[in-house]
């Protein structure tokens, strides 16, 4: 199972409705970007930290696990900065502001990985996908996207047992075999789902398909209130950052 | 190669996001025709881009152990031509940053063109070029090169457009857009040539495989 | 077998001179006759690539015979598109695999589509979900991702779709299959629930020991029906089982051994679960 | 339970205090300890979603454990990867589902996976996937594809897949299920063919009837081991299995009928199928 997707069904916050969560972790976001990043994106990330660990009560090791791959990519890239190449230095030296934009750069990206990570944990997809063609997208779209939701699952599980049987019989035990037992794989995957397509398409018709695959959406209220309160954080966070900022 | 969430200024963010926007609309369109042609493509839709998805999520063995790489851009190309892909590498990108926190929503517009424009296209021309050249061999000869070609050439130039947002985003102080992309590129580049490389064969093996099916 | 008995209402649903076959395959049935009679349940008995998913499948419209009609209370379904719809709302069918059915991440999401497909408005709609939940036991699933179901949960909610659609028949494809013990139970119990408030279910199964004790009615089937009648009766008959590839089950055989050690009363009903005989014996 | 019973051989596989559990749940097992006795066939037992499959995938190295020792012929495991392999060579995981084991095109090429991974040579790999192909019937479909075969063919492939790597013991995960009631006696006397050849099989079921007349030895599973020893006594004993949530067995109960009745004469053998109680009769 996915982490980000099975903490989300159990989050308090999940009858909270995805715009009021988006409103403010959007927020706290935009926030991130835009502002000085010391100390708006600190700010930022510290006062959506609060919420997410708070009254959200997101597990702060399964949050730490799935941000260490954004995080290494951050860290990789601020590295560049560190360095200058082609100056009057020779081919590669030390930029002297590198430090400070690396700093910069990374502090405000983490803030901003932080954002996102928590609207994802607190906001299952089967309770925003329905909500995407109120929206304006398309209906067939995100009919096609919800579709493509549940059945990765599926497909998820098809790979990780024939990925556990091709181990079994020393599929992964050395490079060689790795690269064939990928291939033969990844083959399965893609001859099984279509079969998987075909089926369902013949189990829908049972059920009355003919083209449209519309459900009842359940009705979370959106109260405006809601709304502008989601916002005050990052209000707040703006401006207690500009009038710190002000005074440094 | 997934640039993060908040890594890119807004400004930046925002212009890759309008640079992406016709080939997605593009691609959404040919997609809700398909729909509405026929109801059965919506499940085939929904299975291929759930295959893209896994594919994407499987982990390539690598010198440098398991990495995030955009798996199957090349061979999606193959199987789906372009303008779907990029629809549904849309699609399979949202789902990393929301499912996996593999890259951003800011930066999805950057990773979209990288990822599911410039790969898939490239991809594809370098397919049907080796395809054209090597029509003499046999064909099985002949389609092992070409889909080993796809897949390296759309992985490798996802990885140098990556490189060179990054480069555009984060100009080097002496050597300007052009030293910066050396640097990110170099950096990158230790896990994704050979990434690349072993992506191409793979996917050899899977397009072998199916087309003995 | 005559068109309608003159006795009893006509049955819910018959099939007339039935043929059908695969493309490049010999025909799975020719002239087939059978009638589901209504309330109960009917049990479709056969083996592996005997054809029972295929008689299911005409049963519920998700096939179209070749020739031959398929009548749902007496009357034949309209051949083409309009009739095969007509038939599929009457007769809903459960596949075996659940996965086969469900498309929507949410359970409430997915058991609406019937009810809000055949343009029900909301309220309505939310009924019958409701409904169709409570029969099953569902209530505290149904905001739960279908994707982090159990098996046996997947299986009760693709029923609950089709109970949504409140068909005159439930055709099921081995409903227990891949259950545990305990979860064919449960499973029964939820059936006979249905059945208690008059449902007609036609259910295939391999599993002989279960038809003997839990279906009024079996339809042997093996290219073809090969026997159909009251489920104590074609299930003693073990020359009819072999016929069919099936094997004995243990409620005949033990009930005549209780005869002959005169454990069993004259009338007394025999035991029909191990659980029945050991209470027998105390 | 003692390390190694100083009256047999030792064990050919263990383990010994062995915890497991997967993220974000409760541990499935804590301190467990098993044997399995060289050859002959050791059933798992369980509810759907006790720990059966962990427990099959544990022996197999297809999981390692969070704490404790699996053992193969009396000696640890080491850990990390090389002892995994090195389990998994000796240990043959056969999956239900034949689909999740079979992605070649072809049988033989499906079934040489393992011997071509293990690095041995197209001679010798060639040879053992002929023996694999011969021990189950299955040279005749050498060189179809495995999407046209029937279901009961495909699990009979995976097998085949699994016995090439001329494992020290046989782990099959449900090898009857979904298999009609001619396709268990098939798969059976296959089985039955190996273990007569001197194999240790372990095999997870929850057809208690199965285990009652197949297995000499069970283990009971359900977040742990209930139970462990010879099938006729474990099985008997209603109260163990309730615990277990499984159902009882025919076997018995009709046993104690035939005790009852005196239908039964001292030190014979009771009838461990509906056949042949039924012959017994007679």
């Amino acid at each position: 199972m996915l982490t980000i997707d099975a903490e989300a069904y159990r989050s308090p916050w999940r009858t909270v409705h995805p715009a009021v969560k988006g409103v403010l972790f959007g927020g706290l976001l935009v926030c991130a970007l835009a502002l000085p990043a010391w100390p708006g994106a600190a700010l930022a990330g510290a006062v959506a930290l609060a919420f997410g660990l708070g009254p959200a009560r997101v597990p702060p090791r399964k949050l730490l696990r799935t941000g260490l791959g954004p995080l290494a990519f951050i860290a990789t890239g601020a590295a560049a900065l560190l360095v200058s190449v082609g100056g009057p230095d020779g081919p590669i030296a030390w930029d002297p502001q590198g430090a400070a934009r690396a700093a910069e750069l990374t502090g405000r990206a983490s803030a901003a990985v932080v954002c996102q990570l928590l609207f994802a944990f607190t906001t299952p997809l089967a309770d925003l996908l329905p909500r995407l063609s109120r929206a304006g997208l398309p209906p067939a779209l995100v009919e096609v996207v919800a579709l493509i939701y549940r059945m990765l699952f599926v497909a998820l599980d098809t790979a990780r047992r024939v990925g556990a049987a091709q181990a079994g019989r020393l599929g992964y035990a050395n490079r060689r075999n790795r690269v064939r037992s990928l291939g033969a794989l990844g083959a399965a995957l893609f001859v099984r789902s279509y079969d998987r397509a075909a089926r369902l398409q013949r189990g829908l018709e049972c059920r009355g398909y003919t083209g449209a695959l519309t459900v009842l959406v359940d009705d979370i209220p959106l109260r405006a209130s809601a709304l502008a309160a989601a916002a005050v954080p990052a209000v707040l966070v703006a401006a207690a950052a500009l009038t710190l900022g002000a005074w440094t | 190669m997934h640039i993060a969430e908040g890594f890119l200024p807004p400004a930046q963010a925002a212009a890759w996001t309008a640079a992406a926007a016709p080939f997605v609309v593009h691609g959404v369109h040919s997609l809700t025709r398909a729909v509405r042609a026929d109801p059965e493509a919506k499940l085939l839709l929904g299975a291929s881009g759930a295959f893209c998805f896994v594919l994407s999520a499987l982990k390539i063995p690598s010198v440098t152990g398991s990495s995030s790489h955009p798996t199957g851009v090349g061979l999606g190309a193959v199987l789906f031509r372009p303008p779907v892909m990029a629809a549904l590498g849309t699609v399979t990108l949202l789902f990393q940053a929301l499912l996996l926190a593999h890259g951003g929503l800011t930066t999805l517009g950057a990773n979209v063109f990288s990822m599911a424009v410039v790969g898939p296209w490239v991809g594809y021309a370098a397919y049907r070029s080796v395809r054209a050249l090597a029509s003499r061999l046999p064909e099985q000869t002949s389609l092992g090169a070409g889909v080993f070609a796809a897949a390296f050439a759309a992985s490798l130039s996802t990885y140098t457009v990556t490189s060179l947002q990054l480069a555009l985003a984060f100009p080097d102080a002496a050597g300007g857009v052009a030293g910066a992309f050396v640097k990110f590129a170099t950096v990158f580049s230790i896990t994704q040539i050979p990434l690349s490389v072993v992506e191409g064969l793979v996917t050899v093996v899977i397009v072998r495989l199916l087309s003995t099916v | 077998m005559t068109p309608a008995t003159a006795t009893g209402t006509a049955p819910v649903l018959a099939v007339r001179d039935l043929e059908f076959g695969y493309a490049d395959a010999p025909p799975v049935f020719r002239g087939l006759e059978l009638e589901v009679p209504t309330g109960g349940v009917l049990a479709v008995l056969g083996p592996n690539g005997g054809g029972k998913t295929t008689l299911l499948r005409l049963l519920a419209g998700s096939l179209a015979p070749k020739r031959g009609r398929v009548l749902v209370d007496g009357e034949p379904v309209r051949p083409g598109r309009r009739g095969a719809a007509d038939l599929r709302r009457r007769v809903q069918l459960v596949f075996q695999d659940p996965d086969d059915q469900l498309f929507s991440a949410s359970v409430r999401q997915d058991v609406s589509f019937g009810p809000v497909n055949q343009g029900l408005d909301r309220r309505e709609a939310a009924e019958r979900v409701d409904g169709a939940l409570a029969a099953l036991g569902l209530e505290g699933l149904a905001d739960r991702p279908v994707h982090l179901l159990s098996y046996g949960q997947r299986k009760r909610v693709a029923l609950a779709g089709a109970l949504a659609m409140r068909p005159s028949v439930l055709v099921l494809d081995e409903p227990t299959a891949g259950l545990d013990p305990m979860g064919v139970e449960a499973m029964l119990e939820t059936l006979d629930g249905l059945r208690a408030g008059g449902a007609t279910l036609v259910v295939s199964t391999h599993d002989v020991d279960l038809a003997y004790r839990w279906a009024e009615r079996v339809a042997l089937i093996d290219h073809g029906l090969l026997a159909e009648g009251a489920a104590r009766r074609v299930l003693a008959d073990r020359d009819l089982l072999s016929a069919a590839r099936l094997r004995p089950a243990w409620g005949p055989a033990v009930e005549r051994t209780l005869r002959k050690a005169g454990l069993l009363a004259e009338g007394e009903e025999p035991p029909s679960t191990p659980e029945e005989l050991a209470a027998l014996l105390r």
